[in-house]
């Protein structure tokens, strides 16, 4: 395994020592307890009083999530857990009191089965501290589970986009339902499908996880290698843009006249100039269905370690989550003014 | 009747580390064909981490238990935080600090940690999780208890029906968890969960027996 | 090889494309004659009338590189060539035509001898319509050539630095002689050095490039490949960031005391994870020989396709150059408040 | 005295275009052992560009070589946009839209081409560049043409001495390009361009000899 790293057992705690010496304009790290010494990550200012708390956290291994979204306008603070693993319950819980302006926590993960068992246990635990958590479950992948279960689908790149809405609304001084309801209806209206064409190494494992053969792609992969709907012969990136598109498109159902927020997410080791690639042919597709972009975001936003490929995330909007999505936001994965 | 001493807890603690480390790679790997392939790597360095916190202390089976428990869900959270740290704990708690742990005791320590798994996840024997190789360990202990059989052919019973529970998820469509989203693909392999509960069951019935007396 | 394209011959008009359909809000592709259909990529409001005029351009294959430190603050334009190939001349005197607001243009480029034949044409072409051009080489890796050959040596993330400051000085209303004069003393003050740990594949190629063992590392690899000084067992992220150092300190030299900007770059297919725990170490390197970290950059800023690796740059702060490294810059690939 | 026809160009030119096409995977591994591994890839374009303007018309050769040099120049770029652009822009500045080509006026031709080369590089024979397959080659068609050689064993002579300088950059040690930092370790390996300058020189040659009369 060719890789940049020490113990790969402490490369979560490295690479967030690494972050905050880095991004100290951004974040800080904030321990509130003796038994997690990781502690969490938070926005520089936060907690703000009188602001609602918006909390992310989940797995590590796909930078800039989680931590990459706290900062200005986005989360107040993320827990972290080992790579592809939950943050553990008292990681959450210490990720709440450092978000905690007096006026709740909103806790906008995504959808697997640790997430949601630490952060019920968490919100039990914060319950007893004083501190209302509400939640929100990204279920944004299309590929992982049929329309009418939507429940069970994993939380893929959508995330992005309901942190940037929930966040915004909190920085709008919105109330916790406020929140949470600007956040639920951003990952509503979020659907998402990944393509991946060679798979990822966790550092500690040294070998790949599973295989996609050369010349093949696996249609819905997860962002942990999770199995999607559909192997096929590995095709351009006019083909695959359309089988993204014809994924995606028919789900919320998007149609002519909406308007969107387009991202294309690499998967961490394709480099970026094919994913503008992928986006041209993505672009083509939606202007052809009379779709209108009204924002694009392309690059590596969510990834899965050294994995190849690309996910597609659209988000359809109304005039509420068009204002939040342009409210600038400074987080160490997303600048904008 | 057969029992052993709850303090002489720490063998039968380092059986079950033992067990873990000697398949992290294996684990890794099942949970690679259809999951995310963290499994191995997790337990390892729980289980690891307990062994070396303890270091050369003694300790009750019980006491060890609720450390272990509470170490998975404090410090490794994933799935196998709150659900081994559920499990184990709850069976501490249910040990009632005794000094002997015969067959009914144990048997109801078992029942406890299922049944505090019952409390935090919805899977139920037959969704390809490592409930389907508690479930049945459970059944078994539970009636041998009734019927008063020896704790150690009761202990041979758990592991034969752990095992066949374990061996039962191959067959079985996933229903909760990473490997839940697979439908039909997801048959043909183990669960990775019911694969680590089967080795650690064995460990721990395999520790117990040689303290038996 | 399992990657994102259609025709690999038309990979970089394809990313062009979509870079301009991504960034509208920072870019614009200019096209000033017929020969040069692919046109130049230019920031949205250039050339700026009174300004001096900031270019760059390369080969492609590296993003952001250089398309992406086009915007308000960095280059007013630049050329792109194929994947690792030069520009055309008439490339060049496009983006310089797109960059003139009449006080003349600094063309601040690598040290490659297709860009220097190019620039050099295209230079002398746009003297013939009265567009003054000065130029600086970009030559900071340090691997590259002895100390005492400095000219010989190759332009690598050191580039980034030099346009953050040029462009600071332009925008400042510098004259053309105090925009050349800032660019060189950024890259004269730049030290930077590449360790390789997985080839690249160019896309029409669609084979490594070369190769580096398993097990192995290329101490020294520039930014196409070309083979370092060194290839020794591969080493952890400590050995790594002390290889790293142990290069580029002694080469300015930087001692106690001084002030720097640090520079982390990935080389494009290694996950920003352990670009965080590599700078944890180079960070722990630094303090412990007394140099002070005014700014550190970690991310995929100068990058080879899909190679694995990471490169080190250091540059020595004076008031000068700090004042232009702090300023506010916007562009896809360096977003500064 | 033997000559061929400008006229009849469009024959020599496509049989350089087939010699880059042919060995486009090889030149990019030349390249990819000491360089960027560019070099067939952009010659191959450049080349296959040119002959795809070219269709199905008739040029004379001069004309072509002018052509064939803009479009690598001003489509191209790298470092053959600006050297073989340089050399064939020059080559056909020097034949002076002549009707006929022999053997003195080709000579002139080929050392145009190299004096307008060294006006842009600073690379002279010795550095592992080209200019050790070009610079042998002027020199004999030089020789050969002071001293009276039939045009077909001259263009013999040529291609042998650009064989013979081009197998010289094996063990040389470069200097400038892309692989001038390897040093010592540059050594071993063919020089790229001066790999691609001989397929085009015997190209052109062979073109030429089918032409002769
Ligand atoms: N909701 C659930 N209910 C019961 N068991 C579960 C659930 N989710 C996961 N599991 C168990 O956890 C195992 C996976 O554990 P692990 O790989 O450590 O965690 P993760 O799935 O988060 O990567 C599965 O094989 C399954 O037995
Ligand atoms: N400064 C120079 N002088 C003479 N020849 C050069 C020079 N730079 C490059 N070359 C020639 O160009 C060849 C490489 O061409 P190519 O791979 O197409 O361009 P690049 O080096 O820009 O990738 C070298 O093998 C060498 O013969
Ligand atoms: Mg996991
Ligand atoms: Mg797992
Ligand atoms: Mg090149
Ligand atoms: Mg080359």
């Amino acid at each position: 395994m060719q890789r940049i790293l020490n113990d790969p057992d402490r490369i979560v705690d490295e690479m967030l020592s690494g972050f905050v010496k880095c991004h100290g304009d951004i974040v800080k790290r904030v321990i509130t307890g003796p038994d997690n010494p990781r502690g969490v990550i938070a926005a520089k200012d936060a907690p703000i009083p009188g602001k609602v708390g918006v909390v992310t956290g989940g797995g590590s291994g796909h930078k800039p999530a989680f931590v990459g979204y706290v900062g200005k306008n986005m989360c107040d603070a993320a827990a972290v857990g080992e790579i592809f693993t939950s943050p553990t319950a008292l990681s959450f819980l210490e990720a709440f009191r450092a978000a905690d302006g007096g006026k709740g926590v909103a806790c906008l993960y995504g959808n697997y089965s640790g997430d949601n068992m630490n952060v019920k246990m968490a919100a039990r635990m914060a319950k007893r501290e004083g501190i209302q958590v509400k939640t929100v479950v990204a279920n944004d992948d299309v590929a992982s589970a049929p329309r009418d279960q939507r429940e069970k689908r994993r939380g893929v790149a959508g995330e992005i986009f309901m942190w940037k809405c929930g966040g915004g609304k909190a920085a709008k001084g919105g109330s916790l339902d406020e929140v949470i309801a600007a956040a639920q209806k951003a990952i509503d209206n979020c659907h998402s499908v990944g393509i991946g064409i060679t798979p990822c190494t966790l550092p500690a494992v040294g070998h790949p996880n599973f295989e996609i053969k050369d010349g093949t792609m696996e249609v819905g992969i997860g962002h942990h290698g999770e199995p999607g709907i559909k192997v096929c012969p590995l095709e351009d990136a006019k083909g695959m843009a359309k089988r993204m598109v014809d994924v995606v498109l028919p789900d919320h159902p998007f149609e002519a006249g909406d308007e969107v927020a387009v991202l294309v997410s690499g998967l961490g080791a394709t480099p970026v100039m094919e994913l503008y690639v992928l986006y041209d042919e993505i672009e083509c597709l939606l202007k052809d269905k009379g779709i209108r972009i009204h924002r694009a975001y392309v690059g590596n936003s969510f990834t899965s370690l050294d994995m190849m490929g690309a996910t597609l995330t659209l988000m359809k909007l109304d005039e509420e989550l068009k204002e939040l999505l342009d409210m600038e936001a400074w987080c160490m994965g997303f600048k904008q003014k | 009747m057969a029992c052993f001493a709850n303090g002489e807890g720490r063998s039968i603690l380092l059986n079950m580390v033992k067990a873990i480390q000697g398949h992290k790679e294996y684990l890794g790997e099942v949970d690679g064909l259809i999951g995310d392939g963290d499994h191995g790597m997790n337990m390892n360095k729980g289980f690891t981490l307990y062994a070396e916190e303890l270091g050369e202390d003694a300790v009750t089976f019980s006491d060890g238990l609720f450390d272990l428990g509470a170490l998975l869900l404090n410090r490794i959270g994933g799935s196998m935080g709150p659900i081994y740290g559920t499990v184990f704990m709850e069976m501490s708690d249910a040990a009632n600090e005794m000094e002997e742990v015969d067959l009914p005791l144990f048997a109801a320590m078992m029942r406890a940690g299922l049944e505090g798994l019952y409390d935090i996840v919805d899977a139920r024997p037959g969704d390809k999780t490592l409930v389907d190789t508690l479930h049945p360990a459970v059944q078994s202990l539970d009636a041998d208890a009734r019927q008063g059989t020896a704790f150690r052919d009761a202990l041979a019973n758990m592991r034969a029906a752990a095992e066949a529970g374990w061996k039962s998820t191959e067959s079985l469509m996933a229903r909760y968890g990473r490997s839940a989203r697979l439908g039909e693909r997801s048959r043909g392999v183990p669960d990775a969960g019911a694969t680590s509960c089967k080795l650690i069951l064995w460990a721990m019935a395999e520790g117990i027996e040689a303290l038996l007396r």
